[in-house]
């Protein structure tokens, strides 16, 4: 499969695994965030931490869509769906999600709510279509990459009269997450959280372009590198991040050339402007409110706006006290460090959002990572003794 | 976060959809949100949509530079 | 299935438009018409025509096997298959896995109401033509209708008894650390095949089911070295990752798998990377996975790849000790991964 | 249900309040949870703790003989029984009319998303005491679920394999001109006791369903008298006047019958009235109509008699020489009428 | 069951069906139609023919209000059905009533009809208090014994407010029927068919009493016994009308006095008026144009009235020319006569209304009547021989 | 036609409904389009709803009437 199968070539990786311990100072230590799931999904995959010298550390960061959104959000979500004039659509990534007291839309369908799976916004539309007389809601989640073909439904559907069709917009944006956990008080005063770079987003990215990092770059004195999601594009973007903190560099870089620009897709993001505008906060599971960190329907468009339509309140989260999920979307905590990890949180019965998503940190660690986690175990076992 | 995979353009059909093959297996997506798809070119697919044109210099470039870090810094 | 006796009926089923509606299962000459003139008609033989409501054979002393399957598979039509060969091909695959000769099956029909009768008629000869290629008979039937909105078009449930091999017992916890793990051919086909097809999804690709038999590999698997075959089993839902993390449960031992020796093709690869899928998650329907002791995995697996549903057969792998019951993958990029179950519904993903 | 080996589930299922969801049918841990928590746990045997996708069972050289049966019962729940006893009674029966010992059984369940599990686990305890009381295990199964409105609840389909006494050869098409007509008891019971409950016919009456498995009754029969039965069958769907005419064309013979001398409860009697149904056509699922050369009739008879489920057996008349293979009836009135099958489905009628 | 197996004493019945040999006149015949399929079941259902003596005869009415629904009617039903939004419930009897070239709602329904078969009117009012987005209609059929429940329903609907429920009216009239019998020229002038006298409804009677059938007694001078369902009931109202005609006399009589007045049900009689209304016409099969044959809705309901509503049209009949259904209603042959008759037409296969109502002419020859015509032409065959 | 059946009172319920049976099995129907329903008393059922009361006495005397018929005719 061209432009997948040549950035998987794992001797490839070896000898820049080499260049990486070459390159990197014995005497200090690096801790690179990558904020993306995709690359929390490929480092896990492909254990490239295994090829990582000691003293060069991975951060997971909060960039998975689905592990962003808070409990409430499902809630409501799962009450509009069991509305009996309300199909709710939705992609596969949200079944699981759980809501308040066990709850997901699984379940809620087992329980009579009509949702459905989509593959698309395109498939919403055509149920929207066929069925006049079902309010087809479809419930959007994503980052900057999912947001512009919500637009184009929303477009289409404005254009076509479908009366029947709303939005529940949870469309979030990632530069706002950044600033954020760069201003958080663990990074920035307590120190507990040491970050000395990015691994910028590679499908966000082919949106909106690498520009929108470079303000970061320069505040918080942060090297960023975007890089596409396959093992060789993480690895070669960890190197560029090694050697610009050698150099004491903090530019914005970009590894991803192929498809991502300095300004990004201008026809996407204008076809987001006009029809979203920023909201003045949104919380972010982990993160907690998050200024201007999400996206909502101008108002001209409110009756395709669920939350208006349906006047949809989004009740208070009741997270799992002993989840973790939010530490470990800011980097603070691992999975391992859960005490529910494992026992009671699996992939099977994920208590936290970090657990559903295949893209989440605990997810990723328990399907890839436990196995390491052991060895690592096994080895220091061996040295104490 | 964000799946999405390249996929060659086949055949660019009316109201800004085409025909796309990744690997012997093709499906019809649209391509609204980019512009002068062109019939062999590749685009990374995502949700149905193609989001952005993958630039077949800078893929052949980023494999270069890949192929010389891992020979060694010869700069 | 017993309506055999029933006169001639002064109306000839009208298969190419009628649909099958209330009367066709109400117990009356309509449902004998309906048995008749599509199910007997396509499975074609002595036992149906004697028409009753149970069949009877011979049988030496020994043991014997016996299992069933519920088919629900949607859409029923798929590139190289539909639900009735499935039904067919899956129940037989169940007995072979025992390592046993499968002798006769049952078919139950549960029809929704408007059900096409072309498409009902299809079906039957799919199973009548597989029966007979397979030679294993269905010997008594069942048919229910129920309204619409209460059933998807057709579900159909096989059972089926087969002969164990004298000396032959495998079992699900008979794997020990050591065993070698033999795949008789590449993985995900089926699934991707009926996954083409779903509304929705609808993708192109040449890929089409791997609906077999696999009663005639297993024989053959048996008479070259019955005697080291653990176990065997059928990878269909949840695919092989569930199939060898189910052994590995039973058998409380773990896995060392090896990507790279997994027999795929490219386009089921392709396929799932639109979907977001792992193919080791993706159903098969004419594959088996063994598991062999180590002095028997050569000749085992010669014996597989002499067979046409065997050709590709590949050792993919070794079970090793291990608490965890792990399924480990060696990957084809150089690393280690945990294979697991899937959670809850195999789905296209967007992350 | 082969996913015994899974280690202990982090949650327990909540079996009070949850409902099946996609994923209990998934192939995963969620569906190994459900068979092993409910399925197992309630049809208890050392065949299903094995954990194979099949079972398998010495047996002796002799006939044998294998039937199946797809259960749609609506509603589920019904005074004296539910789709889970009558899927068991229903298949062992199969199996009895052919004067076989039933052996073994095997259960498929197809069920709808939602289906709450409560009920699951009733269904499922039903079938494990029902298997008990009859001493017939069920011992392979299957479990599909398919998404809300795809189904009706639960579908059920068990396969049954038994053994045929030597020398025993019962034949549809074994009855002959004189033979005797013995019913085992009242009939229309089971289908007025679900017609009952039947949303928008409701009534209220203490009559219960029948539902009962009669191999003890023909074991009983072909001690006392097996040589001179020609054929049993189960009037289940159709009632008695499908099965007679069923006979009377697969023979080539006739019937002349009593209606005085056919057991039919007050009860019933009067719920058929309400409905506008004829107690002929109506559901029976415990009761057999056995057709029995005229030198054996007494004996034969009399050991019905004896047994608890025959205490109300009724010789109710003889098979007669008929090339229409019509069958007739006496009326109690003291005219004669043809028992037609029923056309079409059973209906409350107006006129 | 009391009120029913004291009528159906089989000994009582050869005791009366003796005194009707005796009274009866050796040198005249007698011809009484029952009008209704009630007596024309109870008669085949219980052998009463066998026990009349040669010169009494029966002939089976048009009294079945499945059978005389025209074809056109079916039609327009199967196609009100079709539609996407309506829910047709109806009657078990009607299902299987047969439209054109082979259709029937069974098949209808099959082919994806949402069609509901109900016990009562009020179920279908249930149906559409339940299912407020579907277009509930009620097909309603029958006899002045059905049209009270319908009115019922409809007064109800009303007071409920129910928009979604109306009315597909096909309620027939007795008294209409029984006079276009009379006047038609097989009868009147033909003298093709000869009628002595008639056995008037039972049930149909308990609403509209005995009084309508007065004008008949007196114009056409033909005696008339209102008589109840039951064999015993039959048999003696026989009894009755032969005395009547042995006496000269062509009297309204009363046997059914245990149900049926004078008046009848007035209070049934004034929830019908309230909502009903006659039609100047109406196609009965068998019949063709009854004047004043049916009612339809009043036209305040209109709303209510499924053929407004709908605008549905009856599509002109189109009966198998060679069914007799037609001349079998109106008394001039009998099911035997009929070419398809047990080859092509049977209960399974009906060709005709008469063959697919239990209560038909056809039908209850089929169930009731082959073995007696056996057993008659063996006889007759004997006698030749 | 029109098939209907004696049932007796069991209930008078609100609404003009009543609970009647029949040979052991109860129902409840409408007795909208009858007066005075009195528990004990028959009526005629059909299609849910009571058409008529059914007068004992008229009965008895059908009975009678028929008996009578059966011996043979007195008059
Ligand atoms: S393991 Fe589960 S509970 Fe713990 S942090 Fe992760 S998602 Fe939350
Ligand atoms: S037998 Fe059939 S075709 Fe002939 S008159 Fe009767 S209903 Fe019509
Ligand atoms: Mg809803
Ligand atoms: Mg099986
Ligand atoms: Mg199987
Ligand atoms: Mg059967
Ligand atoms: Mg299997
Ligand atoms: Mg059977
Ligand atoms: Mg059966
Ligand atoms: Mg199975
Ligand atoms: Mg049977
Ligand atoms: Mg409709």
């Amino acid at each position: 499969m061209k432009y997948i199968d040549e950035y998987r070539d794992g001797r490839l990786a070896m000898d820049i695994a080499r260049q990486i311990v070459a390159t990197a100072d014995l005497v200090r230590s690096y801790h690179f965030m990558e904020f993306c799931g995709g690359h929390t999904h490929a480092i896990s995959r492909y254990g490239l931490e295994d090829l990582l010298p000691p003293n060069v550390r991975m951060i997971h960061g909060p960039g998975c869509p689905v592990c962003v959104l808070p409990i409430g959000r499902i809630d409501a979500a799962i009450a509009l769906a069991m509305r009996p004039e309300v199909t709710l659509c939705t992609y596969g990534d949200l079944m699981r999600v759980p809501g308040s007291d066990g709850s997901n839309l699984l379940k809620a369908k087992a329980a009579g709510a009509d949702i459905r799976m989509v593959y698309s916004t395109l498939d919403a539309l055509r149920i929207a279509e066929a069925e006049p007389n079902r309010d087809v809601v479809f419930f959007a989640i994503g980052f900057e990459t999912t947001t512009p073909p919500t637009a184009l439904a929303l477009k289409a559907a404005i254009a076509k009269g479908l009366g029947n069709f709303s939005i529940f917009c949870n469309h979030v944006l990632t530069p706002a997450a950044i600033q954020n956990i760069l201003e958080s008080p663990d990074v920035r005063k307590l120190g507990t959280i040491k970050i000395d770079g990015f691994i910028g987003p590679a499908h966000v990215s082919t949106v909106i372009g690498t520009e929108p990092y470079e303000f970061f770059a320069e505040e918080f004195q942060k090297p960023v590198v975007v890089a596409g999601f396959e093992p060789l594009d993480v690895i070669q973007a960890i190197l560029m991040l090694v050697r610009q903190v050698n150099d004491g560099r903090h530019e914005v870089e970009n590894q991803y050339i192929r498809a991502v620009t300095v300004f990004g897709n201008e026809k996407a993001q204008a076809e987001v402007a006009n029809f979203f505008e920023l909201r003045e906060s949104f919380e972010w599971r982990g993160l907690g409110e998050v200024p201007y960190g999400a996206l909502r329907l101008r108002p001209q468009y409110a009756t395709y706006d669920a939350e208006k339509r349906f006047s949809m309140v989004t009740p208070a989260a009741k997270d799992n006290p002993a989840c973790e999920c939010g530490a470990i979307l800011r980097g603070a905590r691992n999975p391992a460090d859960c005490k529910l990890f494992g026992t009671v949180c699996t992939p099977d019965t994920p208590m936290g959002s970090c657990m559903v998503s295949s893209e989440g940190a605990c997810a990723a660690h328990w399907t890839y990572g436990r196995l390491r986690e052991k060895a690592r175990q096994a080895d220091a076992g061996r040295a104490v003794a | 976060m964000c799946l999405a995979i390249p996929v060659q353009v086949k055949e660019v059909l009316p109201d800004d959809m085409a025909k796309v093959t990744l690997g012997g297996v093709s499906k019809i997506i649209s391509t609204a949100l980019v512009d002068d798809v062109k019939v062999g070119g590749y685009v990374v697919l995502h949700v149905g949509y193609a989001l952005a044109k993958i630039d077949p210099e800078e893929a052949e470039r980023t494999l270069a530079l890949i192929r010389e870090a891992a020979i060694g810094d010869a700069a | 299935m017993n309506k055999m006796g029933v006169k001639a009926y002064t109306w000839k089923l009208d298969i190419a438009n009628g649909r099958v509606d209330l009367s066709h299962g109400a117990g009356g000459r309509a449902m004998g018409q309906l048995i008749e003139d599509i199910f007997h008609k396509a499975l074609d033989n002595d036992w149906l025509r004697a028409g009753n409501d149970q069949s009877t054979f011979a049988v030496p002393s020994g043991r014997m096997v016996m299992t069933t399957d519920g088919y629900v598979v949607s859409p029923l039509f798929f590139p190289g298959g539909n639900i009735g060969t499935l039904a067919v091909h899956g129940t037989i695959n169940d007995i072979a896995m025992a390592g046993a000769v499968p002798l006769y099956l049952s078919a139950c029909f549960i029809i929704e109401e408007g059900f096409p009768l072309a498409d009902l008629e299809c079906i039957a000869q799919s199973m009548g033509d597989a029966s007979r290629e397979t030679g294993v008979p269905i010997i008594t039937g069942d048919t229910k209708v129920v309204e619409r909105g209460k059933a998807d078009g057709v579900f159909i449930s096989t059972a089926g008894v087969g002969r164990v091999p004298d000396g032959l017992d495998l079992r699900a916890d008979a794997a020990q650390p050591g065993d070698a793990v033999i795949i008789s051919g590449s993985i995900g086909d089926h699934g991707v095949a009926v996954m083409s097809k779903r509304e929705n999804l609808e993708f192109d690709t040449a890929i089409i089911s791997d609906s077999a038999a696999l009663h005639g590999l297993v024989a053959a698997m048996v008479a070259a070295g019955g005697k080291h075959i653990r176990l065997m089993r059928d990878p269909t839902r949840g695919g092989i990752a569930a199939t060898l993390n189910e052994i590995a449960n039973q058998s409380k031992i773990g896995f060392h798998i090896d990507e790279e020796a997994i027999p795929l093709k490219p386009e089921v690869a392709a396929a799932c990377e639109f979907l977001g899928l792992d193919p080791l998650n993706v159903a098969n329907e004419g594959k088996l996975v063994a598991v062999v002791a180590p002095d028997g995995a050569d000749v085992v697996l010669a014996a597989m790849q002499a067979h046409p549903l065997g050709a590709e057969a590949m050792l993919i792998g070794h079970a090793v000790a291990d608490e965890n019951c792990f399924v480990q993958m060696a990957t084809s990029f150089g690393g280690g991964r945990i294979v697991d179950w899937l959670s809850g519904e195999q789905l296209p993903r967007i992350c």
